[in-house]
């Protein structure tokens, strides 16, 4: 590879608008063979709106888009493929209900005149999964598999299409260490093998590891770029956000008051022989670590009353309690920002002001009439205080980008004034920017005395926030780790089976 | 939503004005007053499927229902010569009875709507058949009947049901239309303004997050089957006392679809979440202006369903364009 | 509102051609296209307009129906009503604004002027003669009906009961029924037994399976009785495919072709024919009378009905394709 | 997948060991042989409607089409004299367009299928009324038909869609179970064993992630539509040598419903992605077979629809618990 050949891919002055959205204004691009470009910003900047108009997934508007030089106007994903151009996009797009072999070859399976050639796929497909780290016979049903191995899946089968341009959005967003490590070895390889590839990630530190150049989008237009050597955090989170964030991880410490949430020997559906003793005080902010699939959800879950426990003791306040539904829990004053949060967090198709007021309404009724004064007072307390940036509390929530998202979940809490907020991955796929207000709000919530309980797959984020920390393993508590215990290396120990070693 | 309260709208009055040029009997005081009694009969069915179809569910079951519902009316007060009132308590109570059981089995075993409202579909009107041996029966009374000691009060339900109220000189109005803005306004107020039909709504749209945000999903989904059922009930007492004659086989066959066709053309969504009351009832009667347009112009009853087929596929073709087109309005406006 | 017309206020008025008659039927069903036959040479030779009207489904449709005809200023209805004892304040309502007769079935207790109808009850016992015919020597009879809640079906039904049977003859207005579901009728000293009645909610695959398992369920099935007019054609294709024409016989009712070919072909025994280009005929003829301040000195009209069996099956089919042609509609 | 095939051919052999308990009549050879004819007949529609319901649409309109292409083979064969092969050709070509139609609409103009296909529903029945005057008409021709030359061709053409082949001393075999058998496989192959049938599978699960594989969804879809017709077409066909009659405004009538029943009581779930033939072919059985034992047990005919819709809410309750039970099992497992 030499860096003055010309760019394998370039795209120049590309627009893109959606009803109600203009998501790219102008954008450029290029990638040379061989390199790892990372493409950083903050959400709803236009990164997927990019790769998905590279891939093919939908045309631009307007904009030149040059492979090897010569213009190209593909129509469908298989135009781009055909051009070696393979895109793993941000959400899974697998089909649960078809085996690992098949998912991996999907439109591309080896036929004669239409009939599918099994042996083949499977042997190939066996190849596939190993290079990824997954040790799964190829019968596997896709849907059974936890979403972190399924993300594997789809890199699979992005690697099968043995492509020169692979694109990655957010591979690593519910992958865990290990497997983050064993991609990195991956995309290493595509790079010695002379295969470019474009990089998405809101995690800077990844971005350090890999990537030989960054490209940064604000807006949906160029913020800037940077050379290999320029690569630090510092720069990024300039481009990106326009000006220097300071301090990432603003904590003090509290003294914690009395106990809120007391868990005795709960067992969650998912994990049907262990039980998990644990306890949250208020004005505490107590982490969960583990590595993805260490059944963190499912804990956080069992207590919401979404999974009812099968036995154990809850106590909340000192009360004995049962959620049975999430209803249950919301009334005895827990909250839960979940994972998912277009599937869980939020209904999508409303609007900001329905979203925020909606597990409130009840409350604020009056003989089963939505109150609508008390509505538009909690949508407009939530947009100011969480700074939401929408044009108006009447937008539909999913023209937001997902840290806007994010921040109508937490809005919706605050309005509840729970004891306890559960938070599950955060900051899971939100930009540095939004990340830092979601920090600051949980310090200031610690700091009136609410009980805060997250779960994060970012061991940065388990050291800056958390007061204490219990790390899962398979569904067992295996550890508990205060603050002063906290280290990458206490806590990948725990996370991977490992005893507790003396502080 | 008002966009689609507009589309159909304009349909309805290009309908209208179109009989109206070719026949000018069809605006006669009498044609009217018809009009409006079908349209009411077929909306109050509309408005409860509307419902479920919000939460983004189905109900296969209701022209059984409303077939059912007529024939246990007719067994009640004319066979059985029971109280009138307390038949027409059975009667409502059976119907949502039978949302209950809907509801039930959607949400706790967790049975597709489709398959339970059509295994629905195919048992009441089953039982329909059984109880009467398929005989015509009617809700009121004979000479002869058990229930012709109540006729006087039988008679004063009829009127309820299906009489006409003198406006000026030439215009009744048909009491039907009466339930119709009753329940219409209460659908509205529900829908709209209570926190329930909020809950529908959002359910309609995605019911996980609605349950993560302290919604008791399964419950609100209930209500919505049951209150399908007790519209689909209503309707059944309304055709029984309109046509006097309920065919255990052949009352009712087929509603199901107009009413879901209603819904569709009326601006709700199949995938859940859409959807308004004033939509649905303009679409039902636009349907049923099609029909009365059909026979006004005088086309042969040969092609009515097909007349009536392209009228829907078009209506909602047109809307489609429609949203688009606002959609990319909205945006080029920014 | 309505149409203007009494029956005692028009007695000088003359039909001319603005005048529109209506014919109502009560469904869908090709009988009724033989009928607009009727109705179509009696508009040719009156000089006036009718509407034929068939309402797809049911008591509902038939109401709407003839609602709009009200609206529309029709001078005089000729409907089958479809359950006439319920609808009869609508008829009556109907009879207030216009000239109202029934035909095919009647509405006793209303006010329509006239009923022109084949006794169903009487067509029902000359279908158990041509049935005495088929097997003289007796034996097991199966019924087979669309649907049993139509009195017509039921009277016809009963009439071929009672002739099986010898039971006396009954009046057409207070028939005795026998339950719906009876089996195995029969009375002492009769040599016919009626096994059963199956119904088959006009779904023709329906009727042709019915006929089959009640090859499979009665070895000494000795003849099929198809009451509506799609009936027999399935009962004939079902003991042609089990190998058993000429050991089971078949009468049937109505005309449909497949049922004239196989009495052509002898595979058939007979058929009642109700010829129902008359009732279309006949109805518009008597409205015209009635519009024009003739009525009729008996409010019963009975339609005749013809037996056709082998002899004389050619001349009634040529005059029956003659009538399908002219049915069509406009 | 293979356990709901268990559980339904479980249902299948318990209701004909019952009725052959009750009614030894009911195993003669003829009974057997019209079981199986019928059986077949009903099979033939399920499977291109399971193919819709794998992709995660519906077709509301198989019953129309049914009808209107049984009224265009007897008006093209008896009518007008066309040539027999030529005609055969003409209506499977009508199948196939409508088909078309239906995919077109669905795909590119996205209005979504169940509205697509009711409108459908109602057009087709109409049409057929309409070009036949709401005549009975049959594919064979009688003397004076102007079909009446081609008399020996469509006897034979008779034969292959209707006819009987002795096997053995008293037993026939109907020769649509040879359509059904021969339709059966390749439909199983298409669905299994080529690469589409994976496509179906795969965007019937999940749209976007077909489409992300270069799957052009809407070609499949298209296809999907486009065999679901022609099914209805060939079983329009099979039906109607079957009657030799056919009556444009009932022939058809309700089958969807027996279809679409057949489908999911045969393991297909209304959401897309799942479903097998031999399973919708063993449901089909299986409601045939309800029907034959309703009179072979000597059941009033008005109790069968009752009957048909609890054993498949049984039956849907019964696989519902199954997977559960399954999935537990597995879980414990682990
Ligand atoms: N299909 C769509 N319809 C409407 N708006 C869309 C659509 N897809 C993307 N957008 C909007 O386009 C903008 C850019 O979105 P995009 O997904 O490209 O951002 P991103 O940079 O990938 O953000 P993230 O880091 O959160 O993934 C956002 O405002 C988003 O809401
Ligand atoms: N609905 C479900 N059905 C079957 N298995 C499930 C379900 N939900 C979770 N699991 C399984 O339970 C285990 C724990 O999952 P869980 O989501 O709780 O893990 P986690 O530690 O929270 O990981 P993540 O960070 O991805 O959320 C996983 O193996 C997952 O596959
Ligand atoms: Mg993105
Ligand atoms: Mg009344």
């Amino acid at each position: 590879m030499s860096a003055d050949s010309s760019p394998l891919l370039e795209v120049k002055g590309l627009t893109k608008s959606f009803p109600g959205v203009l998501a790219l204004r102008g954008v450029s691009l290029h990638l040379k063979k061989g390199e790892v470009l990372s493409l950083i910003g903050e959400n709803g900047a236009g990164k997927s709106t990019l790769m998905k108009i590279l891939a093919g997934v939908q045309p631009a508007d307007s904009g030149e888009y040059l492979i090897e030089g010569g213009p190209v106007n593909f129509q469908n994903v298989r135009d781009a493929m055909n051009r070696g151009i393979a895109l793993i996009h941000q959400e899974l797009n697998l089909a649960s209900n078809l085996d690992l072999a098949a998912n991996i070859f999907l439109g591309r399976e080896p036929n004669k005149k239409g009939i599918i050639q099994e042996n083949e796929i499977r042997e190939d497909a066996t190849k596939y999964l190993q290079r990824v780290g997954l040790d799964l016979p190829t019968e596997t049903i896709t849907g059974t598999l936890p979403i972190g191995k399924q993300q594997l899946v789809e890199i699979a089968k992005a690697l099968s299409c043995d492509a020169r341009v692979l694109i990655m959005d957010e591979p690593t967003s519910s992958l865990s260490q290990k497997e983050t490590e064993t991609l990195f070895e991956v995309v290493k390889d595509l790079r010695n093998q002379g295969i470019s590839v474009i990089y998405i990630s809101h995690r800077l530190g990844e971005v350090i590891e890999l990537s030989d150049r960054v490209t940064v989008f604000r807006d949906g237009e160029n913020a800037g770029d940077l050379a290999k050597e320029e690569i630090n955090h510092e720069n990024m989170v300039r481009l990106m956000v326009g000006r220097d964030l300071s301090e990432f991880y603003d904590r003090q410490i509290h003294q914690p008051g009395k106990t809120v949430l007391q868990a005795r020997e709960i067992i969650s559906p998912a994990y049907s022989t262990i039980p998990v003793s644990f306890e949250v005080r208020a004005g505490e902010i107590v982490g969960i670590a583990g590595l993805v699939g260490a059944g963190r959800t499912e804990l956080l879950q069992t207590i919401f009353g979404v999974t009812p426990a099968l036995a154990g003791e809850l106590e909340l306040d000192g009360q004995s309690f049962r959620p049975s539904c999430p209803a249950d829990a919301i009334n005895a004053g827990i909250a839960l920002a979940p994972e998912d949060r277009k599937q869980h967090g939020l209904v999508l198709p409303m609007t900001v002001r329905e979203n925020a007021s909606l597990p409130s309404l009840e409350r604020d009724q009056s003989k089963g009439f939505l109150n609508q004064e008390a509505e538009l007072k909690i949508s407009e307390k939530a947009v100011e205080q969480m700074q939401i940036k929408t044009p108006s509390i009447e937008q539909i929530a999913r023209f937001l980008s997902g840290g806007n998202q994010q921040k109508i979940v937490l809005g919706k809490w605050l309005a509840m004034n729970p004891k306890l907020l559960m938070l599950d991955e955060p900051t899971r796929g939100i930009d540095v920017g939004a990340k830092r207000e979601i920090y600051k709000l949980m310090e200031k919530l610690a700091g009136e005395g609410m009980a805060i309980l997250f779960v994060s797959s970012e061991m940065e984020e388990v050291l800056g926030m958390a007061d204490r920390a219990y790390i899962m393993h398979e569904g067992k508590i295996s550890g508990e780790l205060d603050r002063n215990e906290l280290s990458e290396e206490s806590i990948m120990n725990l996370a991977t089976g490992g005893e507790k070693t003396a502080a | 939503m008002k966009k689609n309260i507009i589309g159909i709208f304009a349909l309805l009055v290009v309908i209208f004005v179109i009989t109206a040029i070719i026949n000018p009997k069809f605006l006669n005081a009498y044609n009217m007053q018809n009009l409006i009694k079908w349209s009411s009969l077929y909306a109050v069915m509309s408005i409860g499927v509307a419902m479920v179809i919000i939460t983004g569910g189905i109900d296969l079951s209701i022209g059984s229902v409303v077939g059912l519902v007529a024939v246990v009316l007719a067994f009640c007060l004319k066979i059985h010569g029971l109280d009138p009132w307390v038949s027409i308590g059975i009667t409502l109570g059976l119907s949502l009875l039978i949302g209950l059981v809907h509801g039930l089995l959607v949400t706790k075993a967790g049975i597709q709507p489709f398959v339970v409202t059509l295994c629905g579909l195919l048992v009441y009107r089953s039982i329909g058949r059984w109880i009467t041996d398929n005989q015509s029966v009617g809700p009121v009374p004979l000479e002869g009947d058990k229930g012709y000691v109540n006729l006087e009060e039988i008679l004063g339900l009829d009127f309820i049901f299906s009489g006409k109220i003198p406006l000026g000189d030439s215009f009744n109005l048909p009491t039907p239309f009466i339930f119709l803005v009753v329940l219409g306004i209460a659908g509205a107020v529900f829908l709209r303004k209570t926190i329930w039909g909020r809950y529908l709504y959002a359910l309609g749209n995605n019911e996980d997050g609605a349950k993560y945000s302290g919604i008791n999903t399964d419950n609100m989904k209930i209500i919505a089957y049951v209150l399908c059922s007790f519209c689909a009930g209503l309707a059944g007492l309304l055709f029984a006392f309109e046509l006097d004659s309920v065919q255990p086989a052949q009352t009712g066959e087929f509603y199901e679809l107009y009413a879901i066709a209603a819904a569709v053309l009326g601006g709700c969504s199949l995938r859940g979440g859409e959807g308004s009351i004033l939509g649905v009832v303009i679409a039902a009667a636009v349907i049923r202006l099609i029909y009365n347009s059909i026979n006004m112009v005088g086309i042969s009853t040969h092609l009515e369903f097909g007349i009536l087929g392209m009228v829907i596929l078009f209506g909602v073709i047109g809307d489609e364009v429609l949203k688009k087109t606002m959609a990319k309005k909205q945006l080029s406006a920014r | 509102s309505g149409g203007q017309q009494t029956d005692d206020s028009n007695a000088s008025k003359k039909i001319d051609d603005s005048t529109t008659f209506a014919y109502v039927t009560n469904g869908v069903d090709p009988f009724w296209d033989l009928c607009a036959a009727g109705v179509r040479i009696a508009e040719e030779e009156l000089g006036i307009t009718c509407e034929v009207l068939m309402p797809p489904k049911g008591v509902v449709d038939q109401k709407r129906m003839m609602e709009t005809l009200l609206a529309k200023g029709i001078d005089g209805i000729a409907v089958s009503p479809i359950d006439a004892e319920n609808q009869t304040p609508f008829l009556n309502e109907v009879a207030k604004n216009t000239i109202l007769i029934t035909q095919d079935a009647d509405a006793p207790m209303s006010d329509r002027l006239v009923y022109i109808g084949a006794n169903n009850y009487k067509a029902g016992r000359a279908l158990g003669k041509l049935v005495k015919d088929a097997i003289p020597e007796g034996g097991e009879v199966m019924l087979f009906v669309g649907r049993l809640e139509q009195l017509n079906a039921r009277q016809r039904r009963q009439g071929v009961i009672d002739e099986l049977l010898d039971r006396p003859a009954q009046e057409l207005a207070d028939v005795k029924y026998d339950p719906v579901d009876a089996t195995n009728l029969t009375t002492e000293g009769s040599k016919y037994v009626i096994l059963d009645t199956r119904t088959d909610n006009f779904d023709k695959a329906k009727a042709k399976s019915n006929a089959e398992d009640a090859m499979t369920k009665y070895k000494d099935l000795k003849c099929m009785v198809g009451l509506f007019a799609y009936n027999s054609p399935s009962c004939i294709d079902a003991i042609k495919e089990a190998d058993k024409l000429g050991s089971i016989k078949l009468c049937g009712f109505d005309e449909q072709d497949a049922l004239l070919q196989a009495i052509t072909d002898g595979h058939a025994y007979g058929t009642i024919s109700q010829l129902p280009w008359e009732y279309g005929y006949e109805s518009i003829i008597m409205l015209k009378d009635i519009y024009e301040g003739k009525m009729p000195e008996n409010q019963y009209v009975e339609k005749t009905f013809a037996a056709v069996t082998k002899e004389n099956v050619a001349e009634f089919w040529a005059k029956k394709k003659e009538m399908a042609e002219l049915g069509k509609s406009k």
